[in-house]
């Protein structure tokens, strides 16, 4: 897989610079069971890769199928979200009921522990390219749950997080606001923290391991 | 005793992580995940199924994917600063817990006829929104687990022009933080009862539709006549309050029964049902919609107009309170919740719990309702029982 | 319901007061404290209270366990168990109070009389560490999953410390806790024991 | 006509149809928003989901049965389409309706549920063989009534060829099977219902039952092809549903509006019931509409 190149920002699958350290693992074993749509060693002539590529980010950008999971209490927010108020499948946000077809994970606040090992199952079996939005204080800092014992405090530490909304909690207005940023990032290309969840895999589990005691996932969830 | 250990417990050997460990497993049932990862959960929660075909022979539910501690949070803050975070309890009706933690610490620290008159007037407007923005979350929610959209998106959509007055009140959507020690925390606005009055009229007039839409529906009434009858012989043993109670017929109503804050001033009845399904359940819904209306109609002209509105509070800094122990309760859209509150003369809080009707309802009552049910209508159980995860575990 | 001795519950102008003249004299001068009109407090020692919850439940309109918590009294070394019994019907609460100790944490179980004690003890006994023998689910996981602390409810818990042991926070955050946050702002004055 | 311009026409006219099938369904939609109040996505939402599909990545395979299901499904739903005549008197948009009757278009309706069905039970989710027991049974239980409609209009025209039964419709809108047969039209519209899926026979997928059901585990290119599939599969109904019951039709713009007048009247029936179970749906379809198709049935000996 290509090294993160910043002449060539519009690639979903360069890796981005954000916080964890590079390169502990190649890759993850996507290459080994990947059906269809392994784009990695196509020699295209440069120009129209990147034309291509943007019309891909084009299409993702503009169907954006959040996975139905309310992780925390930020989940009552996406009712009003989803309906006639706030109606967020103007945007082709729609809901997604099974992993399987969705892009977005929206973690809807705090994650408990136990909550966190059911997130990485989930986001994990999500396809490729995917992208989280974190809502709320307590995703960025532990917000007013910093001395819980159950909750973790930083999330991007267990899981590559591409945008933030904060709040306490958010307002959907907000939520929309988080989404427009996601969407301008998708097609841009810069929205990539999946495939740095793949490079550093290595990185991200030790921290998963940290704090979830009995680790009975298996090493990646397919 | 620095790390804890179950190995060294007692009663370490009765671990199982399936009920009925030991029996042979039955080749033609499948094992099944109901949540927590799931559209038709209610919240943060799963519940472990055995299926055989669509029938569900036996499941347990797990909760605590949202535990946040919140007891011993409380344990280590100050009194004021336990306002901000005891709303966290119960996401979709945070004023019950609000007011439950306001008046046993006012309890306890013997002020609770401090309070001033329209600070308890204010008190009961909010709680009385509350239940009634529930209530209809619920209502649509119910008719929404079988499949219908258009319901559950109006309802949502009238509550949204609540939760707008809340947020014209207190300044939040979802958390108020409205409710504090000795009052409340702001007065009306100019032209509240106004527009407040316009959202209501707005509700009244849609929920003919809604009545053809959910409970005149055949093919709701099929679905639900006769399904997840909660026995009656259940009522005394399991502790159930609240509209699965009353769908049962009786009429216990911890505003009637307990009266607090200005619920004994209002004129209002306990509504029930019979036949103890979910039908019933979801017209007991559909009727305190009706009465939550008519009281928050009351409380808007009965409230006096000039008044403080808060007590004048000790210095939150150095306040102390006696020690004692109380338990107070209140009625929410689910049921009594209480609070067990317990101080030792120091400025934090020794004890406090949460006692919410969900406990049972998610635990006791669907557990036992499992065995024999159809899949299809877990989802529309659970949700007409309320079962609300937070409040669970806290 | 109804009582050979004393005459129907029902009938009598205080329950609050007449249920615990009746505890009193079949089971021994318990400290009652009335708190409110429908709250009484009864602090039972640990021998009888099983007895009282099975009298209640049996044989008096007392028929609802409205809830069953623990309170963690760490400096007297001993644990408290708090039930309330209610009888719905009066609409009066009973608060039975019993004292455990802290270094044997075993209670009997009231499973047997209310079928939503189960989830109670459950929770009790993962929380405090208060063992329940004849509970179903004793020590099966209810709401942590692979805690291998002590159990989180109890005083001698630190949050504090553990987050700072298992949780990483973002750098730049700074613990507020509020008696330190008090104490600097406000010297001793403010900062209260 | 020869075949090779044949072929060329109809893969035209199914390309065309596809394409009506995904403005159908991001019409379908903007018009279920609209009844719940909201705005809705835009008209060609459809076309950029299958865009998305196409360029995520699918990360997981259940084996070659699984992979095949979409595939069944799609021919399945081309298969009908194919059979079916959309504009009378145009042979270039007939199709190869001379070669196929009736029976075959009901085979390949079967079919495309069977290897879907096949797919999905490989998948190894849960959901996926209850979705596919809920869906079997609910199919057999509409395909009951549906036979005995088509039955009847079979017995009255003396042929399952679909342009014998045009033709007995030619002589004004009273000659309709809509009209002429009311019985069998009910039980057959009433089956229509069942076989679009739409609430309150969508027990199929529940959502908040077993999550999109039969198609738990398939990913981005598999939901392409099924929503390909499932669009040739719908405009094919509708198309064969047009030509039994409204008289077919002489101009693309007629058949434009009967189709959609068909396929909306299962969404506005959707909008506004909550689902059957699945022995609900199954006693249903049962009851009445079984006993409009026997009266149906009757109803065509009578008048010969």
């Amino acid at each position: 897989m290509k090294k993160f190149d910043p002449d060539r920002p519009w690639d979903l699958t360069t890796l981005p610079t954000t916080m964890a350290p590079q390169g502990s693992r190649p890759h993850a074993p996507v290459e080994d069971q990947c059906f269809l749509g392994a784009e990695a060693d196509i020699k295209q002539p440069p120009k129209l890769q990147e034309a291509v590529a943007t019309i891909k980010n084009w299409f993702r950008a503009s169907s954006l199928n959040v996975l139905a999971f309310g992780t925390g209490c930020g989940a009552i927010e996406l009712r009003p979200l989803s309906t006639s108020r706030f109606d967020m499948s103007r945007f082709g946000i729609p809901g997604a009921p099974t992993p399987r077809q969705s892009n977005v994970f929206i973690i809807s606040g705090y994650l408990s522990v136990k909550t966190l090992t059911r997130v990485i199952r989930c986001y994990e079996q999500m396809p490729d390219p995917k992208w989280v939005v974190a809502l709320g204080s307590c995703t960025i800092n532990g917000g007013m749950y910093w001395d819980s014992y159950n909750t973790i405090k930083v999330l991007d530490l267990y899981l590559p997080v591409d945008v933030y909304v904060s709040g306490c909690m958010p307002r959907p207005e907000a939520l929309i606001a988080g989404f427009q940023y996601l969407m301008d990032d998708v097609k841009k290309g810069k929205a990539n923290g999946w495939h740095h969840y793949l490079e550093n895999l290595e990185w991200y589990r030790e921290n998963q391991k940290q704090v979830i005691t009995d680790w009975d996932l298996p090493n990646y969830n397919w | 005793m620095s790390v804890f250990d179950y190995t060294t417990q007692p009663g370490f050997d009765l671990i199982s992580e399936t009920p009925n460990a030991g029996t042979t497993v039955d080749p033609k049932e499948v094992q099944l995940w109901f949540g927590p990862q799931h559209p038709g959960i209610t919240g943060n929660m799963s519940v472990q199924l055995w299926l055989e075909g669509d029938t569900i022979k036996r499941g347990i539910t797990h909760v605590g994917y949202l535990h946040r501690g919140f007891e011993k949070l409380m344990e280590r803050r100050k009194f004021i600063q336990s306002f901000p975070i005891v709303c966290r309890m119960c996401v979709a009706e945070p004023d019950t817990t609000e007011y439950l933690l306001a008046s046993s610490l006012e309890e306890l620290s013997g002020l609770d006829q401090a309070v001033p008159e329209k600070g308890q007037w204010l008190r009961t407007l909010v709680m009385e929104m509350s239940r009634l923005q529930v209530t209809l979350m619920v209502m649509g929610g119910q008719v929404g687990t079988m499949g219908m959209g258009t319901a559950p998106n109006w309802t949502y959509t009238l509550r949204d022009f609540l939760l707008d007055s809340f947020e014209e009140l207190t300044g939040g959507r979802v958390y108020h933080m409205y409710i504090t020690y000795g009052g409340v925390r702001r007065d009306l606005t100019p032209g509240f009862a106004q527009r407040l009055e316009a959202t209501l009229d707005r509700i009244e007039e849609r929920l003919p539709y809604l009545d053809d839409l959910i409970l005149n529906s055949a093919v709701f009434q099929q679905r639900t006549q006769g399904v997840s009858v909660v026995p009656a012989e259940w009522a005394d043993e399991l502790g159930i309050t609240g509209p699965v109670l009353r769908a049962m017929g009786v009429a216990r109503d911890t505003r009637r029964d307990y009266p607090y804050l200005k619920y004994p001033e209002l004129d209002f009845k306990v509504c029930t049902a019979t036949g103890s399904d979910i039908y019933a359940r979801t017209q007991v819904r559909r009727a305190e919609i009706a009465e939550s209306i008519h009281i928050i109609r009351q409380i808007l002209q009965m409230m006096p107009q000039e008044g403080p509105y808060c007590a004048k509070l000790p210095n939150m800094l150095t306040w102390t309170i006696p020690a004692g122990s109380t338990y107070v309760r209140a009625e929410s859209s689910r049921g009594e919740m209480g609070f067990v509150m317990v101080t030792d003369g120091s400025d934090t809080i020794r004890r406090v719990h949460l006692r919410g009707p969900s406990y049972t309802n998610a635990v006791t009552i669907l557990e036992r309702m499992l065995p024999g049910m159809n899949i299809a209508d877990l989802s529309a159980t659970m949700v007409s029982l309320q079962t609300c995860p937070p409040e669970i575990e806290r | 319901m109804f009582d050979i001795n004393h005459g129907n519950l029902d009938d009598s102008p205080d329950v609050g007061q007449e249920i615990v003249r009746r505890i009193h004299d079949r089971f021994g001068d318990f400290p009652a404290r009335f708190q409110k009109a429908d709250l009484v407090r009864l602090d039972v020692p640990q021998k009888d209270i099983i007895p009282v919850l099975s009298w209640l439940r049996t044989e008096t309109p007392f028929v609802q366990l409205t809830h069953l918590t623990a309170v963690d009294w760490l400096e007297d070394g001993q644990f408290e168990l708090m039930y309330l019994v209610t009888a719905p019907d009066l609409m009066v609460s009973l608060h039975l109070c019993v004292r455990l100790d802290r270094a044997k944490a075993e209670a009997e179980s009231v499973f047997n009389l209310w079928l939503q004690a189960e989830t109670y003890e459950q929770e009790i006994n993962e929380m405090f560490g208060i063992h329940f023998p004849g509970s179903p689910r004793q020590g099966v996981p209810f709401i942590l999953e692979g805690w291998r602390d002590m159990p989180p409810m109890r005083r001698d818990f630190d949050t504090v410390a553990y987050c700072d042991r298992t949780h990483p926070v973002r750098p730049g955050r700074e613990h507020q806790d509020s008696r330190v946050y008090v104490g600097r702002k406000f010297g001793e004055k403010g900062y209260l024991k | 006509m020869e075949l090779f311009p044949k072929i060329g026409w109809t893969l035209l006219s199914l390309f065309v149809a596809i394409n009506y099938g995904f403005l159908i369904n991001g019409l379908i939609r903007k018009v279920m928003a609209r009844i719940q109040g909201r705005f809705g996505p835009p008209l060609w939402q459809p076309y950029i989901d299958m865009g998305k599909l196409l360029v995520q990545r699918n990360s997981i395979m259940h084996g070659y049965m699984h992979w095949l299901g979409p595939i069944f499904r799609s021919v399945g739903g081309m298969g009908v389409y194919v059979l079916v005549p959309v504009v009378i008197g145009e042979p270039r948009l007939a199709g190869f309706s001379d070669m196929g009757d009736l029976l075959l278009m009901m085979y390949f309706m079967f079919f495309g549920s069977l290897g879907m069905a096949l797919g999905a039970g490989d998948a190894g989710h849960p959901h996926s063989p209850i979705g596919v027991s809920r869906g079997l049974s609910q199919m057999t239980a509409f395909e009951m009534p549906f036979i005995l409609a088509v039955v009847a209009l079979a017995a009255h025209v003396g042929s399952f060829d679909i342009n014998a039964i045009i033709a007995t419709q030619q002589h004004g809108v009273l000659s309709w099977n809509l009209f002429a047969n009311p019985f069998a039209s009910a039980a057959a519209f009433l089956a229509l219902l069942g076989m679009n899926m739409y609430a309150p026979f969508n027990i199929v997928g529940a959502p908040t039952e077993i999550p999109v059901g039969p198609a738990t585990e398939y990913q981005n290119s598999y939901l392409s092809l099924m929503m390909i599939g499932r669009s040739a599969l719908a405009i094919g109904k509708m198309v064969m549903f047009m030509d039994l019951f409204l008289g077919g039709a002489h101009s693309i713009g007629a058949a434009v509006v009967k189709i959609l007048a068909i396929y909306f009247w299962s969404v506005f029936v959707g909008a506004v019931f909550p689902r059957f179970r699945t022995e609900q749906s199954v006693r249903f379809f049962l009851r009445w509409p079984t006993a409009f198709g026997v009266a149906g049935v009757l109803l065509t000996q009578w008048v010969r």
